[in-house]
């Protein structure tokens, strides 16, 4: 009975990380500009990687490869913000445009925004 | 890039962790993954660090380019040095069971032996690595 | 399970490095590929649980390392063009392509 | 002094369990170990309140639960927005002062933001911080407030 319950929290752990990393890949296509994308970056970051190593955690139970599996989260936790502010800073000195909406009627936005992610 | 707080503060907290990871993986390279090699690399990438953030100066004050010069050759030495030692206690060239200090179990000698080899290892990566760096990172500033 | 989950971060990597080819900046190549890190890193995480060896996991956190080392080395390469400064004046209007 | 105590011994509190063996040569290197690092540290001036928060320790437990419920409810804002077929992103750069007093305590903060998907710290100066959101109402709510004050609990009464 424990047994079944630990299995089902492990796929349901292992499955929406797999989603909010998939999703987070997607935006990184689909999203226009480059500071939207670290939006996306930050989502497969977190809780992708967030979700998938905890499920690996339950799955192993309580030992030291549990530790090394938090170590790892630890790691990439503390990490990723830094590197993301370091890309942002960069990138904003650099001199790349953000995007905002060009002032429009609310019909273009969606299709634009869209288009600029694709091209 | 000193004066970014995020940056700053983030390296300051990571480095002692990062010198401590890399040795952690040099002691334990017959245990786990790892060795001489990746514990060099790592060791260096935590200096590499350092200077991004601190820059070249500061960091030359703790860990001067002729200290990991020598390093470079000092690890090479060690290395021939543990084989030399192996033939002059009468076994063939890095014959490591020539090490153990007790005769009728000479497998002991097998664990001296890596570790020694594997420092040796891992000083001359250290050394060539930083050094890399070094001469990398500070071009164009004096001829070195 | 695990199999499933590889085969998702497989997927997600092939889509992050579509954004890496296709640019425009240099900036979302970085991003891209320190995406791209991350997920090698959980990667390698479920591949040893995949094969019964968790010992990768030493491996996966020494990547993760490299990983964030060198995307502060490259970010710090594109602002400042030179590895080795303790700050002072930026270079502006760095190279975007 | 005190603060490189600190940092030998949770290094070598971190060191036991990861290294797994406890034999005397096994022992020995981790205190050889823990020795290099906190001399590497100490020779670079980099031990100190900032690096080693150790007066964190216990508020940052109740912290960090906090934060990672807010992680999680931005992440689904954030997918909902992408996996909507017509994109609604209205991305804006806002200016807004913390009341941290700290480095440290903007370090926290700065980071908070930036874990959460939808807001990206782009740029700290004194405590002005610009802030990328991926939609405007990300960072118009009181949540940032929300976190403001409690990050400001979490840093204690400053330097």
């Amino acid at each position: 009975m424990m047994a079944q319950v630990l299995s089902v929290l492990v796929w349901a752990l292992l499955l929406s990380g797999a989603f909010f990393l998939v999703t987070g890949a997607l935006g990184m296509v689909r999203l226009p500009d480059v500071f939207t994308r670290m939006h996306a970056a930050g989502m497969a970051d977190t809780m992708g990687a967030g979700l998938i190593l905890v499920g690996l955690c339950v799955h192993s139970g309580v030992n030291l490869v549990t530790l090394r599996l938090l170590l790892v989260l630890a790691f990439l936790w503390f990490t990723s913000p830094i590197a993301t502010h370091a890309l942002a800073k960069a990138a904003l000195s650099g001199g790349a445009e953000p995007y905002t909406l060009a002032g429009g009627d609310e019909g273009e936005r969606g299709t634009e925004a869209e288009g600029g992610g694709m091209s | 890039m000193r004066e970014e707080v995020i940056i700053r503060v983030g390296a300051k907290f990571l480095a002692p962790f990062i010198i401590m990871f890399a040795l952690y993986v040099h002691f334990h390279g017959d245990y786990s993954p790892g060795g001489g090699f990746q514990a060099g690399v790592i060791l260096a990438a935590a200096f590499a660090l350092l200077a991004l953030v601190y820059g070249l100066e500061a960091v030359q004050k703790v860990l001067p380019l002729r200290f990991t010069r020598m390093c470079a050759a000092l690890g090479v030495l060690i290395f021939a040095g543990v084989g030399v030692v192996t033939m002059l206690l009468g076994h063939n060239y890095l014959g490591y069971n020539a090490l153990a200090s007790d005769p009728t179990h000479p497998e002991h000698g097998q664990h001296y032996g890596i570790l020694l080899v594997e420092l040796g290892v891992l000083v001359t990566v250290f050394g060539v690595m930083v050094t890399v760096f070094y001469l990398f990172a500070g071009r164009g500033r004096r001829g070195s | 399970m695990f199999a499933v989950t590889a085969a998702a971060l497989l997927v997600a990597m092939c889509l992050a490095m579509c954004r890496a080819l296709l640019g425009p900046t240099a900036y979302d190549r970085v991003l891209a590929l320190n995406n791209i890190g991350t997920m090698t890193v959980v990667l390698i995480a479920v591949l040893g649980f995949l094969n019964g060896r968790p010992d990768f996991l030493d491996l996966a956190l020494a990547y993760a390392l490299i990983n964030f080392i060198g995307t502060i080395a490259v970010l710090k390469y594109i602002e400042y063009g030179d590895l080795g400064t303790s700050g002072g004046p930026r270079r502006r209007n760095a190279s975007r392509r | 002094m005190n603060r490189v105590l600190w940092l030998w011994g949770i290094l070598f509190a971190l060191w036991l369990p990861l290294s797994d063996h406890y034999e005397p040569l096994f022992l020995f290197f981790g205190v050889l170990t823990c020795t290099i690092a906190v001399f590497v540290g100490a020779r670079m001036g980099i031990v100190d309140r900032e690096s080693v928060p150790v007066q964190l320790v216990w508020r940052g437990a109740l912290y960090l639960p906090w934060l990672v419920w807010e992680i999680f409810k931005s992440n689904v804002r954030v997918a909902r927005i992408i996996l909507t077929p017509r994109l609604r992103v209205d991305p804006s750069i806002v200016h807004f002062r913390a009341s941290q007093l700290t480095d440290l305590g903007r370090f926290i903060y700065a980071n908070s933001i930036t874990l959460t998907p939808g807001t990206v710290t782009t740029g700290i100066v004194g405590d002005d911080f610009e802030v990328h959101a991926i939609v405007q109402e990300e960072i118009d709510g009181s949540e940032e407030n929300e976190m403001n004050r409690r990050v400001v609990v979490l840093e204690g009464e400053g330097a």
